[in-house]
């Protein structure tokens, strides 16, 4: 009881700051590198309820944020659909077909699944790419309108910064719900062992389709924010790599961390700024820094710091008790 | 419109493209049959071998086959490396792990890569001439030739060393069950050594020999990675036929949905029968059924 | 309570089981044994779903079980646990209990995220539920622990209170003493005789004969993939086979 | 114990890395005229970010040691896109609202262009994109200008071509990719005007290693003459795949390849094809009365001097950008509107892709002009008269 109170009273004061940031900000580029970061903690938060919570790996996720770009994109540049009503549609529409390709693909473990996940990534970018028509293809679609809220226009980095974070910090405060319940417990059982899991009566398989459908789901919202934060698209931004820049947020932020996700949607959002100095490092660093995080830090820098933090109040207590 | 050399040109073109998948589907299949990873880094080894290559032929002035051999040397060297300094120390040894170690593995060296050689593509010369050969009306260069017999010989000596020689056999123990390898003396950890020095050596030379026909720059590994790991999968992880039938069942759907049905989609054509096969059958189309014990 | 008829399983080439029948009466404690590679983990597997038997029957009361998943066998009432011992390591003690009262919870995904109050409720049952079965089990006092740092004994103590939570009406073990050491044993077997007062009907495949015979009341030999004897220890004791199977083994 | 230590070690590694650079970012002095720039240095298309950054800063090296404009520095502030529109938006912002630039050259691609576009827009900031896509000055936008040659320009240099030599039915093979596909819109929608039949429309994708499979099919289709769109290295292996395939057709090339890397890649293959390109690698076979020359011979020796290869076209848009915004600021001072409005006012001026003339209704500033055919004879560039 007291460490759920702990934890909402971290929610509220997350949620404090984050709203608070944009009146330290005025008129600064940082609040874009914000709104961006923003959209890409909802990514690696789905991304992580399949990754961190269930254990399973998807090399595909762009393919789901993409889609939900389109989706959103074509609806409301060749139909006259209500940008709101197309996100709902695209979101839809990428739960639906992860419904539908979840059953088989999530039959497959490890290396497999990997490979299945990939492969799906790919066929979707081809199709983002070839299906000139609707999706303009790799010159890409543009003219996508903001969104708006009766007199309210989503078109400059404040009000995006608001929209976009009042729709992540909701998506994190759910699924710090989730990780705390039966459905949270049954993934993570899961993610432990899975044999163990099935025979304690948690059909696995469902579950993990199921989970698999709301982070696509997340993914397209994603999509759809970002679709009509630039009002341009184009498939370059879908692609294997971006599942890859993914996986590397999840992954240096903490398996299973919401929080871990910020951080982790942070640092490679802004990472191309650190590096300016060196510039063309980056893909190097990437890489190290999944390797590195990977063998010596497997629940990722918020991890790291947790234990850290642990260690050194253990220090302090134990160097005032041997005072006393 | 259709004639028959047309036919058979796209049956040739998938043929020897097909062979190249084989060979970087070896790769893949000899580590993961020793160690149990997919070493998604596999097509960066790939990389280096054309790599490597070039920056000896073009720096050092050495002849060609000196060279290769230097050259296959030197990315064995960095496989050692990437075993010795990523896969060894790790003590988490879930798939999951394992998956994102190889990736990150992958990211570096191609990064390093693009650091060191800059971003430019780079052509090899043709082993032997540009000269094409004439195959009832179509035609094949004297390179794909090569690409064949490195094939053959290939599947021949991991045959001959897996099913004679004594490490061989020792390597296939530690992937069928490390600890009881382990108990009757194997030192696992050297067989896992030697599986990335194999499956190194082998992916470096398969991207020397297509350096002249594809040309190659810091990025190539990527998808021709992909390509040679479908064509392990749809072989069944085998590190003999199964990959090579594999690979040229690969080329030939690739080049002939190309030729007939689109060239725009002829890589869905063949991720999609990745994924059918993966959910159909997992174990690949030319393996056997075999029940696991858990 | 559970019968099995006629399982016959075959590896490869590898005949694991053959032709084994036999039944288990209701709040009964039976013990299989058998030499190493007697088939027993082997006949677990089956009865749990989760190998698929290559001929052969499997029945719950009256219900045919034979190609069930393990998911839905829990549901049914029938649990087991592990020779390695399965736990839920990155989890607290509490919370691997809490995994066993997952069928006996209903909230979806939604109302988990949103946290709906009957969500709240239904968390606050299970919650209870599970601190009774560590109190059963003695665990109470480690229920914030991460189970991948608990000692081996209490682990195995640990799975049992997980399976316990399923309030199954048959529980397999496998090999539950195994790794444990002689006072250890004893608490277990205290455990599982009050497991049958509670009206469940156990199951244990072991080796430790000291802990079989005191606990169990009729017991399956295997050897070699067939069934050799079926009956009260004292019978089994006294059975010529079963004598020359573990001389000949030993 | 030890376990702490390392976690404490590497945790503040990472993050002072983090840091440091974070703080080496921001800049201190503010007198100088800084100069934004996106160019995809990495990724995809760095084959066009590349020698754009690298021109770019070379233009700015050499106007300050020669003093500056009117005794002012400028300074060049870059950032890689990566040819990710995202990075480029988020680029922009940092250069309008951080760095606060006069005026932006770049981004390389299309695509990020088209993503920026919105930005400077709102911000009021000029921008000379160095993309080739007609649509990013079709309809004109107020503040966004291009140097390089529109796609429909090179279009109509190999169309006129081959109503001179009588050949009316063509197969196109265009790379899957924005340079490709904005080739293929314009070769398609340009094709009627000039008589052309479209027998064979193929797409290769961007790391094809084999395209003897397209060129089989085109070859059953009885075009009369090979038009291919791409960058390096795809076209190179069209050119040894038809030379392979013993394809004698006439095989045309875009602007995409005219560098000498191409011919290095496609050796003996690439002999007798024939591409529109900039002047700049036919420099010094340009006839003395050319308008462009001094310019073009400025730039091909300036670059070989500091970064000892050829300069090619991608980078004369990055210098044509650059003496364009020289010329603005030059003569109306550093504040972003009164360059938008010089530029506009810019007339014949010549410089690396052609000789520019803006107008209120025309932000591409080029005519066909801009391209000269040229062919590939014994690993040289030839001008086709």
């Amino acid at each position: 009881m007291i460490k759920e109170k702990r934890q909402i009273l971290i929610f509220a004061l997350f949620a404090l700051i984050i709203l608070l940031v944009p009146l330290f900000l005025k008129g600064s580029y940082f609040l874009n590198v914000l709104v961006f970061i923003g959209i890409n903690t909802l990514l690696a938060v789905a991304l992580n309820l399949l990754l961190g919570y269930a254990g399973q790996i998807s090399l595909g996720h762009a393919a789901f944020f993409g889609l939900g770009a389109y989706v959103s994109g074509i609806l409301t540049t060749r139909f006259p659909v209500d940008p709101w009503l197309a996100l709902l549609i695209a979101a839809m529409c990428a739960a639906a077909l992860a419904f539908v390709i979840g059953f088989p693909i999530l039959k497959l473990k490890g290396h497999y699944l990997a490979m299945a996940t990939l492969g799906f990534g790919i066929i979707m970018y081809i199709f983002f790419n070839e299906t000139v028509d609707w999706t303009g293809g790799p010159s890409g679609l543009s003219g996508i309108p903001n969104l708006r809220l009766g007199p309210l226009i989503f078109d400059n980095d404040r009000n995006n910064y608001y929209l976009i974070w009042m729709i992540t910090l909701g998506v994190m405060l759910l699924s710090i719900n989730l990780s705390q319940s039966r459905i949270g417990r049954a993934l993570r059982a899961i993610n432990d062992s899975e044999v163990a899991a099935r025979v304690m009566g948690v059909n696995a398989h469902i579950l993990k389709v199921q989970i698999f459908t709301v982070s696509a789901f997340i993914s397209a919202i994603a999509g759809s924010l970002y679709a009509y934060t630039m009002t341009f698209i184009s498939p370059t931004s879908f692609g294997f790599n971006f599942s890859v820049e993914l996986l590397t947020m999840v992954i240096i932020g903490g398996l299973g961390s919401i929080y871990g996700s910020f951080l982790g949607a942070a640092i490679l959002t802004m990472l191309p700024e650190f590096l300016r100095v060196f510039r063309d490092f980056d893909i190097v660093i990437y890489g190290l820094m999944l390797i590195l995080i990977t063998m010596f830090m497997p629940t990722g820098l918020i991890g790291g710091l947790e234990t850290l933090f642990k260690i050194i109040i253990g220090k302090i207590k134990g160097s005032t008790a041997r005072n006393a | 419109m259709d004639n028959p050399s047309q036919l058979v040109q796209y049956i040739l073109t998938g043929l020897s493209n097909g062979a190249i998948y084989a060979l970087i589907g070896f790769g893949f299949a000899i580590i993961h049959n020793a160690t149990g990873i997919l070493n998604f880094a596999q097509g960066e080894f790939v990389m280096l071998g054309g790599m490597f290559t070039i920056f000896i032929l073009s720096f050092l002035n050495l002849p060609l086959v000196p060279a290769i051999v230097l050259a296959i040397v030197l990315s064995t060297l960095v496989g050692i490396l990437f075993e010795r300094l990523a896969i060894r120390p790790l003590k988490n040894v879930k798939p999951l792990s394992l998956v994102i170690i190889t990736i990150g593995a992958s990211i570096f060296i191609r990064g390093a890569a693009m650091l060191i050689w800059g971003k430019d593509t780079h052509a090899l010369p043709a082993f032997s001439g540009n000269n094409p050969l004439y195959v009832y009306g179509a035609t094949i260069m004297p390179q794909h030739l090569w690409i064949f017999g490195i094939t053959l010989l290939i599947i021949i000596a991991n045959k001959l060393f897996f099913s004679y020689s004594i490490l061989g056999k020792a390597m296939r123990a530690c992937a069928y069950n490390a600890h009881a390898a382990s108990l009757v003396g194997i030192d696992v950890k050297i067989m896992v050594l030697l599986s990335f020095v194999v499956s190194a050596a082998i992916g470096s030379m398969a991207g020397i020999i297509i350096a002249p026909l594809t040309m190659t720059s810091y990025d190539v590994g990527i998808m021709l990675g992909i390509k040679g790991f479908c064509a392990v999968i749809i072989g069944g992880m085998s590190s003999g036929l199964g990959t090579v039938l594999g690979g040229l069942l690969l080329g030939l759907l690739e080049s002939l949905g190309a030729g007939y049905i689109s060239a725009s989609y002829k890589d869905a054509i063949a991720f999609i029968i990745l994924l059918l096969i993966l959910f159909i059958r997992p174990e690949g189309l030319f393996k056997q059924k075999e029940t696991q014990r858990v | 309570m559970l019968r099995v008829e006629g399982i016959t399983q075959i590896f490869g080439g590898l005949t694991a089981l053959e032709n084994v029948s036999f039944s288990v009466a209701p709040r009964s404690i039976t013990g299989i044994i058998g030499p190493n590679g007697a088939g027993k983990t082997t006949l677990f597997n089956i009865v749990t779903g989760l190998y698929t038997q290559t001929h052969g029957k499997v029945y719950l009361g009256e219900k045919n079980i034979s190609f069930f998943e393990p998911e839905v066998l829990a549901r049914l009432g029938l649990v087991r646990t592990f020779q390695n011992v399965e736990l839920f390591g990155q989890m607290s003690v509490l919370e691997n209990v809490m995994v066993g009262l997952h069928t006996k919870s209903k909230s979806g995904i939604f109302s988990c995220a949103l946290k709906l109050p009957g969500q709240i409720k239904e968390e606050k049952m299970v919650r209870e539920k599970a601190r009774n079965w560590l109190e059963f089990t003695g665990l109470t006092d480690l229920a914030d622990v991460a189970a991948c740092n608990l000692p081996f004994g209490k682990g195995r103590l640990l799975e049992i209170s997980r399976a316990m939570a399923v309030e199954p009406q048959i529980i397999l073990m496998d090999e539950p003493a195994a790794g444990l050491n002689s006072r250890e044993t004893a608490v277990l077997a205290e455990l599982i005789r009050k497991i049958q007062d509670l009206g469940m009907t156990i199951v244990l495949v072991e080796h430790d004969m000291e802990l079989v015979m005191d606990v169990c009341e009729s017991i399956i030999v295997l050897n070699l993939g067939k069934k050799l004897a079926h009956g009260t220890p004292r019978e089994i004791q006294e059975n010529p086979a079963v004598i020359a199977a573990y001389l000949g083994e030993d | 114990m030890k376990r702490c230590l390392f976690l404490t070690v590497l945790l503040s590694v990472i993050f002072t890395i983090l840091f440091v650079f974070m703080a080496g970012t921001q800049s201190i002095a503010a007198s100088p005229i800084k100069i934004g720039a996106l160019f995809s240095i990495s990724g995809p298309a760095a084959f066009l970010g590349e020698p754009e950054r690298n021109t770019a800063q070379m233009v700015v090296d050499e106007i300050n040691k020669a003093g500056g404009i009117k005794g002012r520095m400028l300074e060049l502030v870059v950032i890689d896109t990566q040819g990710d529109p995202a990075k480029a938006v988020q680029g922009a912002n940092k250069l309008i609202k951080d760095d606060k630039v006069a005026a932006i050259i770049g981004p390389s691609t299309t695509g990020d262009s088209m993503a920026v576009i919105p930005v400077v827009e709102k911000a009021e900031i000029p921008l000379i994109s160095c993309a080739a896509g007609s649509k990013i000055t079709e309809p004109v936008k107020k503040w966004v200008f291009k140097t390089a040659q529109n796609d429909a320009l090179a279009v109509a240099k190999i169309y006129e071509y081959l109503n001179k030599q009588k050949i009316s039915k063509i197969a196109i093979l265009t790379v899957s990719d924005g340079f490709g596909s904005s080739g293929r819109e314009q070769l398609v929608a340009h094709a009627k005007e000039f008589g052309m039949d479209i027998i064979s429309n193929e797409t290769y994708g961007p790391k094809d290693t084999d395209m003897t499979a397209q060129l089989t099919k085109i070859r059953a289709g009885g075009a009369q003459a090979i038009i291919c769109w791409g960058t390096n290295p795809g076209p190179a292996v069209i050119a040894r795949n038809v030379k392979q395939l013993g394809i004698k057709l006439p095989l045309f090339m875009s602007h995409g390849v005219s560098s000498r890397k191409f011919i290095e890649l496609a050796g003996d293959a690439a002999e007798g094809i024939i591409l529109p390109s900039g002047r700049v690698i036919v420099a010094n076979q340009m006839p003395n009365s050319d308008p462009q020359k001094k310019a073009l011979l400025s730039y091909v020796n300036g670059y070989k001097t500091i970064y000892k290869i050829e300069g090619d076209h991608f980078g004369g848009h990055a210098w044509d950008a650059m003496m364009l915004l020289k010329g603005a600021i030059e003569k109306v001072g550093d504040t972003p509107s009164a360059i938008r409005d010089q530029l506009e006012k810019t007339t014949k001026f010549s410089g690396i892709g052609g000789t520019f003339s803006y107008a209120a209704q025309d932000h591409a500033g080029l005519t066909k002009d801009a391209f000269v055919l040229v062919e590939v004879k014994n690993q040289n560039w030839k001008l086709v008269k």
